[in-house]
């Protein structure tokens, strides 16, 4: 089924259904986080989307930046840790180029992922190939740059794949960020919790649209 | 995956619960802010900077042990192993500011670094002077050439000690903040383990160890060290740790300290004695004299059993303010 | 059978070892007979009666951890779970005895009782007068009616407190030991444990419990208890235990107690404040005043998992000798 | 090899290969004591019995209670716990009645447990019955009555066998003395740890006789 977009109702059903998933990674999750870091990145994000979840069920929503602030505030006050942060300000960098939108497209997207990305990088002061979850996301933001004028489907597949591509990639970097860095090398050989949470998010995100 | 046993009830709420007991032993001197994981003074000193201390859960005594006369002033809880929100910490913040701002002691993680920063962005946009002190005294965490990278581990107790006399004796922010950057700056520590705490909501062992291994140099949160290897003699064992600790400052002929010789969780006192007893010998030999010494519980890190070493040298000025008598749930000292 | 990781020396040496670390952690405060494991104050009090006490070791703090200011002035080491032999003990109170005689505190086993009476036999031969009292708080180690066949357990640190202030503000040895016996009188505790410790000497757990098992009324050398269990919440063991505890006094609405939650070892704060959260709720209800609460490390079992629940009762005279602020390396009250 | 009695060098050399013998049944004691007490007991006899080998080595002796208050008091001043004080009164009680002895008999034998037992159960408050170490001692000193005219070997095969069945009536007793009695009826089934060694003392002294 193609679809260009999303209606707001639409992509609050989207961001409902990336959370069950979310949560529902939590294992998965967890141990990724038990090899090279602290072993709650699982707890954390399924802290984060229960949050998500019970945050957008209670609200009505008038714009795209409405709903990402929502996520964003929701996931940062209730997960804590790195990731607390950095995924609740990826989607609060998001919301601020998104004012006024309802309707998610492939543009939408792009928008959301570019400046999610830039909002991440001035917080973690984080840089490709540190070993985060930027190493997932920017190639994700890059290739969604190049489907602008695809379906909305179409544009999460790809973006989708870019971070797949690229937290796969951060098995081969060492840590540099977050509490994994103590690990130096022994963090080798493994991929970074975040960069797989956010090849995760995109790949639900794609599940939802194509299954519309 | 073998389910560590915990006396909890829901895992889901040990950090409220603690809390709870916790303000209960505090006898009316410790409150709560009702619905958020934060701890403050019941009576607070008007006028005096504000110390907030904080970051994950499972390191008792630390934080919120260390509230009290001439310590901090309010500690931000996190979940076990997790730093807490920014909106707990703006809330510490808050709860904590006697209009003359606030100094954050954040122990050096991702984590605790971000949120804290966000928490604090948001105290200082309802107009709160903060500021934020990184503590990093790990020594195994990452080399002295990256010294910012390192994690912060029991030296927290020397710096929040130090920190909560000078808020208490100086008016001038820029001064109590030096002064804490001061000890901040010569505290080193290093840690050891021989086996895993587990987080109460994972019930798991937060690494593995062989039978007779123990891990040199293991962080707080379980974090690998320098190295793995067969366990040792104890004296063999510090004789090590030391050398390492004592070369990264340099702690040298004539210096004096403060120790403390941290229980990381379920290790014995008889053992912690029995490491104090070789670190006095390694000092002596060394021209150190040691100023006071705290052995046991202060930065544990849940079941874990291990140890770690903390010095922080000493000019009269820090030995002025290490010598302010202070009262709280984890530390009474005259 | 697996062996238990421990970070000492040689096995045969953990108690001397253990002792030198502590004497070093004193600052001059404390010193160590020469061989002999028994430690007592740098500067004792003339023409006070002298506080021992002692037992087997991998307890501590207790026991010379409590040894300072208004409590303890003496103890007798034994090796680990082992009663001190007769010669340690005369020597801790001939150490001890300033001219005015010792009051022993004795934790009630049939080791500790033996060789304090020949200990004591002893010292009163060289013409010293010496009387002893037996602590017997574990309420899970024999019914009321045979109360002097029950264990002594953490609530020796109440008794220490008490008759280690009576000893410095009153003359009368006659008085003293009255005081201690009243304190005695009224303290009541019960343990519980989830795992083992294990005596270094051996290296092996000093028994075996299931995964998911409890041992209710768990002595501090893993002597059994009442019952074997199911691991249950925290709140409702809480529940089990102080019912058993609150009855058998029995403590009273309007009574007034001192409370100790003691960690058996390596049980983490965080799940001792659990406890203790629900402790109050029940002393709450039943119209119990809680005077002071003692939350951690006082009276160990090695490194077993669990804790242990006391409550002394206090009347007027018990408060003020409990009030008396102390200093001691295990316990600073102010 | 028929013996009436034990020269004082013979005795101390009897005293000398009991020591041996406790000390290399550390492990036999140490889980019968795991089983009912604190599992201490095999440490502390081993630990007794050094002393024991040390003070007899380093000492001349000039009557049999000088060796029996050698014996008790090394047991005594180095084992810690109620056998320290039990086993050293024992042979402290022996001592009494049998000052300027220089030769050890069947008589001296029945003397020596006769007041040993006198002397622990004033110590240790101890009846028979009570599962402790009396348990085994009291029907060997009784036996050892019956026998002042046989041959030391004899007697002492006598005394040693009549400890080994108090030893084992043990067994049905629910304990009431010592750090074994908080385990009440838990404790039936097993023999007390301080009757075992009570036993395996005169059978290594029997042995010695034995083989002389
Ligand atoms: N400075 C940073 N910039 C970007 N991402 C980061 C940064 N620090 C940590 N992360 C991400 O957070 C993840 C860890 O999250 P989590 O385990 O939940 O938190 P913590 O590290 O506090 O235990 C890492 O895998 C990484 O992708
Ligand atoms: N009051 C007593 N009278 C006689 N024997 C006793 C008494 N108390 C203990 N015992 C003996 O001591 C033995 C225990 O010795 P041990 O394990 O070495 O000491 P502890 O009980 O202090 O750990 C018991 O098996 C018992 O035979
Ligand atoms: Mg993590
Ligand atoms: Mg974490
Ligand atoms: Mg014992
Ligand atoms: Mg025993």
């Amino acid at each position: 089924m193609k679809k260009m977009e999303l209606s707001l109702q639409e992509t609050k059903e989207m961001f409902m259904y990336v959370a069950e998933q979310m949560i529902a990674s939590k294992e998965l999750l967890t141990e990724a986080d038990m090899v090279i870091g602290d072993g709650d990145h699982g707890i954390g994000m399924a802290k984060g989307f229960t949050a998500v979840r019970e945050k957008l069920n209670g609200d009505e929503f008038t714009s795209l930046d409405e709903i990402c602030k929502t996520v964003g505030f929701a996931l940062m006050m209730s997960i804590g840790g790195a990731s607390g942060a950095i995924f609740g300000t990826l989607y609060q960098g998001a919301a601020k180029s998104l004012t006024g939108q309802t309707t998610f497209t492939a543009t939408a997207l792009s928008t959301m992922l570019e400046s999610g990305l830039d909002a991440v990088k001035v917080r973690g002061k984080s840089k490709p190939g540190d070993k985060t979850m930027v190493d997932a996301l920017e190639p994700a933001a890059t290739a969604s740059k190049a489907c602008l004028s695809l379906h909305l489907g179409e544009a999460l597949s790809v973006a989708t794949e870019a971070a797949r591509l690229g937290m796969e990639k951060t098995k081969e970097m060492v840590a540099t960020m977050g509490r994994a860095k103590s690990l130096g090398e022994r963090s080798l050989g493994h991929p970074d919790p975040g960069a797989i949470s956010t090849h995760l998010i995109l790949n639900f995100m794609t599940e939802y649209v194509k299954g519309v | 995956m073998k389910t560590i046993k915990k006396i909890i009830n829901d895992p889901q709420n040990v950090v409220p619960e603690a809390i709870d007991g916790l303000i209960a032993a505090s006898h009316g001197t410790l409150k709560k802010i009702p619905g958020k994981n934060v701890v403050v003074k019941t009576r607070p000193t008007p006028n005096k900077v504000g110390i907030v201390i904080g970051g994950g859960s499972g390191h008792e005594p630390v934080a919120a042990g260390f509230i009290g006369e001439n310590l901090a002033d309010g500690a931000a809880c996190g979940n076990v192993f997790a730093s807490p929100t920014p909106d707990i910490i703006l809330e510490t913040i808050k709860a904590v500011n006697n209009g003359a701002g606030v100094l954050n002691l954040v122990l050096n993680y991702a984590g605790d670094n971000l949120n804290f920063e966000i928490g604090s962005e948001m105290a200082e946009a309802e107009g709160i002077a903060v500021r934020s002190v990184q503590i990093m005294d790990d020594v195994a965490s990452a080399p002295a050439s990256r010294i910012t990278d390192r994690r912060g581990i029991a030296g927290y107790v020397f710096a929040i000690k130090v920190a909560g006399a000078a808020s208490a004796m100086l008016g001038d922010f820029d001064e109590i903040e030096r002064v804490t950057i001061k000890a901040r700056d010569n505290i080193r520590s290093m840690g050891v383990a021989i086996s895993a705490g587990s987080i109460p909501e994972n019930g798991a062992p937060t690494f593995e160890l062989g039978d007779d291994e123990i891990e040199i140099g293991m962080g707080i949160h379980g974090e690998p060290g320098v190295a793995r290897r067969k366990l040792i003699p104890a004296d063999q064992l510090v004789t090590e740790m030391m050398a390492i600790i004592l070369a990264d400052l340099p702690f040298q002929r004539g210096d004096e300290v403060c120790l403390l010789v941290n229980n990381l969780g379920a290790t014995t006192l008889m053992e912690l004695f029995i490491v104090n007893r070789r670190i006095r010998m390694i000092l002596e030999e060394k021209g150190i004299g040691v100023h006071d010494t705290l052995v046991g519980n202060y930065c544990t890190s849940l079941e874990m059993a291990g140890f770690s070493i903390s010095l922080m040298k000493l000019d009269a000025e820090l030995k002025k303010y290490y010598d302010v008598p202070v009262t709280s749930p984890a530390l009474t000292r005259r």
